[in-house]
């Protein structure tokens, strides 16, 4: 398939300002893909990003675009699809926006499975603020702020959300961009809170000061970890170790908070 | 023909100046003495075809309410000191992108969780002050049920007119006092709309310097397809980083209100041209300051009162010119001592300022103010 | 000055609120009557004492607070101690007969409150409707048609029978005690 | 599914030589030279796609051979 | 035998002032342009045996270090403007229930994200006025990298001393300059605990009325078992809900400070007796208003210049005497005027004031001070 | 077994302000009864609450008591935790403290495995501000907030903590009294973070909305719909529906927060 | 673990008459009248714990016959 | 006064902050003079041109930074022609001889810095210190020993021999370009 993605990015704003080999360019343009593929009304579309390195997705991106404040991304949007659902919504958060400071949004979003799509690259550390680690820095890893090695524990995001009520989870990574693409498609045309975990990778803040210091080590490092779901579910705990489920985790048919609103307006209008 | 008489609480005449004003988005998080706005509104917005939403608290709150301005509802939330300590960081990002909303603080007593059901006028400068960095402010403060219903609306107009948020600041008193009220007729309400557009999606500029300093607001999904940050940003809404464009992005959001302060700036008075003695006053306090004013003329004293509607922009010019007319000025207020530095810095020693001030979830006693009118005169 | 105060007290659950809030409400069938009515809860939103205020006047209310009430009425022995000494001195308190009320300085009537609304309405609960009826014709700005009509509005469609009879137990009452004279 | 088509140096501004394309392509097409893309041998292209959908700056594109 | 010379940014001798000062606790959450002190306290604390920990937003940051502070150790928390937004509701409890703790903002430009690695004094009327009702406040500002180190000690020993949380108000340019500094030693450094209560559990009353107004202090777990809430509180730290504990609690923390001024509020001046001109400044500014000075004075101009350490609380008595002394007042600040009201308020019409502001992130030069001087003198 | 519990409440704050037949009442009794099973030092107890009618117990119990903020409970208890390890830290928190304005701590707490207490009073309901609905009301339920009923879903709070990476999760009600103690006991002596939802009864801003408008009918409610864990596993999904098991529901040997802090001081002194 | 010892009502100005101890009771010793808790018949009482444990208001204690 | 002032220009990751470092440190082993070392970041913490700036006096130093260099060294040119105007009137610009320096009114060398770097040095990520040695004669109250020892402090232990060499090498081209006879 031929993707027509240069319509959907500000070219006056290219080059992005991302370093050399991270992985944020390559998920926003396999997200552009997506749009493509999905044909979704580019004057639909609304882009809401936090801060960080992947809060600049929304600047590069051709639609209403919101770059909000530190972790709210998904509560803008909450207010941007209830006022208008016939908005397709997309959040772009990063493992710190999303996982760590927005942490609560993201699984009341969850619960009320409204219909965003959020898409959190996890590079596995605050890149932005120059690599203090996030919730989702490997403990044992090095940041700066684990001077004698990570001990926090990192969440599983993909049952996190699904403990909060999502009704679409899926994980894909930058190496994998085929499998990205479809899974990008997929959220973007379910209907309810769809939640994609992107793997990044971060040389610059993140390789660097934990030895895989290029991109492509550290896309090896994403090949060799991941699994595809269909897969991952025969494995054994042990060759379970160290690896992760790509692909859609879970998905489920499940009533939309702004459809359920809608009928509320409905039924209360009819009374009236 | 006018309306029916009702008795509304202040917290419900702020439903019905929303509903009014046409807003038709509302979420928050319940908080005493706030909750009745939620729950006026959960029941009233539907019905209007509008969205009601509980959030999860007061910083997703904040954000919803920007989120739907965006998508071209007018907006409000509600909460009481420590939900509105949560809503800084938010407010800051819609005074700097510029979203028209409006934040309804009723004051209880702080700090902390204080004194939850007493009234107070303690976060008058959190008002001003409370988000970081400079920014521009709009606050209303009304007295009475009747000036709630008014000042609702007014603030959705301010919102939209100057398209920024608006804070309306009640005190405990105000929002739960109930009194027979006659609301005006929906056609007899001025009602101001964001101004949109009128170029193409090419030629458009989402934060354009036009010539009353406020850029047309197109909602989100209409075509226009514009970026929009916290960060300093040119009229395309992209941050350059450059010092001029911080500076010009700062002034202009000020200059938008600094020169619509005559339309801005709220207040009545009741001052007679040989009148030494004036009470400044907003909120509940006022109806105190107006029954001692009333008695002090009774005892022959000149004195008059001056009610400030509007607190923030602060009526610099009004107090400047007051203090060259009087002798004092008394400002009594349900907090240590807030809206009176303002006035002390404006009188800058022409008038004697005397505060009376209580914070303890009491309210100010007309004979209180009327003792220092007398004190004073 | 017309104004004209009227503090009802007593414990939270006994519906002093309530009650205030139907003789605000009745004003609204009052041409040229301006009315004000305030509460004030205990130290947090339950709990404790209770306090219910509603001031009349034709003319523009501007302090909405009972300042010195020309009607007090007491449902318990903490509310009566606490509002007692602020009543005008031509005004008229109105307690439950089970309080004690010596140094009373104000003309002090002591009612069989709880006991009528417990034997004769058969509903403790409705005592602070029968307090309105008690106190009804020492309004003489509001007439009782205003305040039945205002009962009908504010309590529970299926309680609206009981509360009635409660407020006529009280005229009643009222009558007996020859109040207001 | 694999294009008819082959690489393209679309946005070669864009590059910053970070040398995930060059991983990706089977046929070792590309090559980072002084920090910019480069095609060493264009014949050798399959048009897999795998360059253009790797690289951060979407700086490749695989065309039909005629757009070229 | 003094210590050797160190290059030290500013935020790195925040480090080094706490470590001296005895703090072993610190929680935050990274932010530009305060990280440096994160991360060098997360390498520095457990040296000391003190722990650091990174929490998952700056509300809980902030709620971390309190809760530290409760079981007794010196705890301390650095952010910038969003943060410190975000830290306003528990940092309003941290001064209801007196726990001594240090709140660092390194200054950047705001509202909102604004420009977020350029300096700004915009925070100081936050720092006042951010948490929603009447409390009290303590913030210092250094100038200086030497000045960064004397003042984290001296917030240290301020909370601990009168029992209350600190703010300290870096601007990006000191928290990221670096100075060749010598830091006194260990044993030249005064050093303030917490007092601790002297009488058993059972007469221990957490909220004592004493006779300096702070009541003493025993860490959790050391067998008073007592309460504490964010509700006004008697001395015996419940609740009672009565309107006089709200103004007896209120009046005790304000006096505490009120009463101490002499102690907390710390500036240096340079004004000779015959000077007309002063300039009043903080923080990074102050370098180029003493820059401007002294080439005021080679130029014969009678000017001089005070220097505030302690921004608030704020020196009112030492501005009200000044003004009488001198004809204007210039106060130099990287915002849009926040001080400056401070002083107007307290001159009174006695001096001319005058400011100077920049608040698009570059600095205001010695140049720009200086013709100032000139056109006033 | 005879308890020993008057010595944990102060005494003169009885009787307590919460209504007739509320359920915190009968919870925070049985968790003082746990303490005394516990055998707890009490000097070394702190509770730490947030704000609701649940955060209220924290005036009544007699230990180091902290009423803190709406929300923010965990992270308090985390710093007087980490400060100072050897202190028994019991968070007592509400469904709206802790599940809507608290979530993330409550994951990160969870996430951080800290040895934490954190026992969450769950009535369903913002009791002590009159009734507004929580993330956890029950769908279609009525609310002063949800006048046409309630659209919102409910999180199941075990699955949450446990993706969150709590390593202690339970369940309780109100009225199984003696399977809370255990519960408490049980959790109290975890090393980790550990979560009891202790189901409780708001009769008056709950039960009186919803026709059970008593607390006898209420527990009889819980009755009904809890199941014990052990008899929970082998329900079929049918039989699950409208009931919740009860019991420890998770539990795993995992290391400790400040345990892994210490380890980090005593390593890094050492080499000093 | 039943308790060998009778309910007693050791905190009586506590009780609000819930009427949650009156469910429990296996052998209807309790009752609450005029809003107050009441023992109706105490050698009905088996000692069995459930109201003490079930209180609200821990008003309620099953003591040793000899403790009372 | 004696107040000397340096400004190292260039993009980001260039290193110039890290060679602002070193002559500061440097400034630890002279007695008596006094240093204040300050950078600026592009808009934001990446990304962007990049500036240190370095003030020294034997008097206490009042505004840190830079307000008219002395020695201006810019390696991209965007930074020269951002900052080449400022430069004190006998001040010195050192630039790389990719740089377009037409008009300049000062002192100028332009120098194959990255040149050097990539050939001599074999490590491009090292002009930074191959400028330190450039500029070391030019600021006469640091001694060379001083800035040699700043530089083993400063850069990763195992790049102090390819500093080393860097610096060196742009100490030679110095000579070579008779820089500051
Ligand atoms: C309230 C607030 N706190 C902190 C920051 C500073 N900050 C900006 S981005 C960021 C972390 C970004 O990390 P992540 O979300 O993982 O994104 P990445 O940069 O790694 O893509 C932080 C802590 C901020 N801008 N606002
Ligand atoms: C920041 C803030 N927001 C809102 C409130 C108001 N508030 C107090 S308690 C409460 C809800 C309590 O509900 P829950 O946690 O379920 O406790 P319950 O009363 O039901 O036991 C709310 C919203 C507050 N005190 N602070
Ligand atoms: S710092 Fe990391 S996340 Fe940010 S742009 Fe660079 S590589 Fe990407
Ligand atoms: S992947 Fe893109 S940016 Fe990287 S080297 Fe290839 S073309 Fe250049
Ligand atoms: S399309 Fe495939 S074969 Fe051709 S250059 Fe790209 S990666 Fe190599
Ligand atoms: S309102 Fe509900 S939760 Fe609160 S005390 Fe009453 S019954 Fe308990
Ligand atoms: S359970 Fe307790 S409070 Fe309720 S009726 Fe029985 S003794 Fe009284
Ligand atoms: S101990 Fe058992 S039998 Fe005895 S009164 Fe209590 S519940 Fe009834
Ligand atoms: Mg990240
Ligand atoms: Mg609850």
């Amino acid at each position: 398939m031929n993707y027509d993605i240069d319509r959907f990015f500000r070219q006056d704003k290219l080059p992005h300002i991302w370093c050399p080999g991270c992985g944020h360019g390559t998920i926003m343009a396999n997200l552009a893909r997506a749009i493509d593929k999905a044909n979704l009304d580019p004057d639909k579309i609304v882009v809401v990003s936090g801060i960080g390195c992947s809060g600049r997705a929304s600047g590069y991106m051709n639609f209403d675009t919101l770059h909000a404040t530190h972790g709210r991304a998904i509560p803008f949007a909450t207010g941007i699809k209830l006022a208008n659902p016939e908005l397709n919504v997309i959040v772009i958060t990063g493992d710190g926006d999303g996982a760590a400071i927005g942490g609560n949004h993201l699984i009341h979003g969850g619960r009320r499975n409204i219909d965003l799509t959020v898409i959190l690259m996890n590079n596995h550390i605050y890149g932005m603020t120059s690599g203090q680690f996030s919730p989702m820095t490997p403990t044992g890893a090095n940041a700066t702020t684990t001077p004698y090695g990570n001990i926090d524990q990192n969440f599983n995001l993909a049952d996190l959300t699904k403990a909060s009520g999502a009704s679409f989870i899926a994980r894909g990574t930058a190496f994998n961009t085929r499998q990205l693409i479809e899974i990008f498609n997929d959220g973007l045309l379910h209907k309810g809170f769809s939640f994609i975990e992107a793997i990044s990778q971060c040389p610059v803040n993140y390789g660097r000061r934990n030895n895989i210091d290029t991109a492509v080590k550290m896309l090896e490092w994403q090949k060799e970890s991941s699994v595809n779901i269909k897969k991952w579910n025969k494995l054994s705990d042990e060759e379970k170790k160290g690896k992760f489920p790509t692909g859609i985790i879970y998905k489920e048919d499940k009533r939309e908070y702004t459809e359920m609103y809608q009928e509320i307006i409905d039924s209360v209008q009819k009374e009236a | 023909m006018t309306n029916k008489a009702k008795l509304l609480q202040g917290d419900e005449a702020v439903v019905e100046g929303a509903i009014a004003a046409g807003a038709r988005f509302f979420a928050g998080y319940p908080i005493t003495p706030a909750s009745e706005i939620a729950e006026g509104l959960a029941e009233k917005l539907p019905i209007h075809g509008g969205k009601f939403i509980q959030m999860e608290d007061e910083l997703a709150s904040m954000a919803c309410i920007i989120g739907a301005s965006l998508s071209g509802l007018k907006s409000i939330t509600a909460t009481s000191g420590p939900g509105f300590s949560l809503k800084q960081e938010n407010l800051g990002l819609g005074m700097m992108i510029e979203a028209p909303c409006v934040v309804v603080n009723v004051q209880r007593v702080g700090p902390s969780t204080g004194l939850p059901t007493s009234p107070s006028q303690g976060d008058v400068m959190q008002a001003k002050w409370g988000t970081h960095g400079d920014h521009p402010v709009i606050a209303l403060a009304p007295s009475s049920v009747e000036e709630t219903f008014e000042l609702t609306v007014k603030a959705f107009n301010f919102a939209e007119r100057f398209r920024t948020p608006v804070i309306l600041l009640l005190d405990e008193i105000v929002g739960h006092m109930r009194e027979k009220v006659v609301l005006p007729k929906q056609d007899d309400i001025e009602i101001w709309d964001r101004k949109k557009p009128e170029v193409s999606s090419e030629d458009f500029n989402p934060y354009e310097e036009t010539e009353d300093h406020i850029p047309p607001m197109p909602a989100y999904g209409e075509g226009y397809r514009y970026h929009t940050t916290g960060l300093f940003h040119d009229k395309t809404g992209f941050p350059r980083g450059t010092n001029e464009d911080a500076k010009k992005l700062m002034d202009r959001l000020m200059a938008k209100i600094e020169e619509n302060m005559d339309i801005i700036s709220l207040y009545e008075k009741d001052i007679r041209d040989d009148d030494e003695v004036v009470v400044l006053a907003y909120g509940s306090t006022m109806r105190s300051a107006i029954n001692a004013v009333n008695r002090a003329r009774n005892e022959g004293i000149k004195a008059g009162w001056i009610k400030l509607k509007t607190l923030w922009p602060f009526p610099e010019e009004l107090i400047k010119n007051l203090s060259k007319d009087v002798n004092s000025i008394i400002v009594p207020e349900l907090n240590r001592g807030q809206l009176i530095k303002e006035v002390k810095e404006h009188v800058f020693g022409n008038a004697d300022v005397r505060g009376i001030n209580k914070y303890d979830g009491t309210l100010i006693k007309p004979d209180e103010i009327l003792d220092l009118i007398r004190e004073v005169k | 000055m017309d104004r004209y105060e009227i503090r009802l007290s007593g414990a939270g659950g006994q519906g002093m609120i309530l009650a205030g809030i139907i003789i605000a409400e009745a004003v609204l069938y009052e041409e040229g009557l301006n009315v004000t009515q305030t509460q004030s809860y205990g130290p947090e939103s339950r709990g404790g004492a209770s306090r219910a205020e509603v001031v009349l006047s034709k003319e523009v209310i501007d302090f909405p607070k009972v300042i010195k009430p020309d009607i007090l009425v007491a449902l318990t022995q903490k509310a009566y101690d606490k509002y007692s000494k602020d009543v005008k001195e031509d005004g008229i308190v109105i307690v439950d007969d089970s309080i004690d009320t010596k140094d009373s300085k104000n003309k002090t009537y002591k009612l069989p409150i709880f006991e009528k609304a417990i034997n004769e309405v058969e509903m403790k609960l409705t005592a602070n409707i029968l307090v309105l009826g008690v106190i009804d014709d020492l309004i003489p700005q509001i007439r009782t048609s205003s305040i039945k009509k205002a009962i009908k509005n504010r309590v529970p469609e299926n309680t609206v029978a009981v509360n009635m009879k409660a407020f006529s137990v009280g005229k009643k009452m009222a009558e007996g005690g020859n109040i207001g004279e | 599914m694999p294009n008819k088509g082959k690489v393209k140096i679309t946005h070669p501004n864009r590059c910053k030589g970070c040398n995930i394309c060059v991983m990706y392509c089977p046929t070792d097409v590309l090559k980072v030279v002084d920090g910019q893309i480069t095609i060493t041998d264009i014949d050798d292209c399959v048009g897999c796609n795998n360059c253009e959908l790797s690289c951060p700056d979407f700086v490749l594109e695989v065309v039909e051979e005629d757009d070229k």
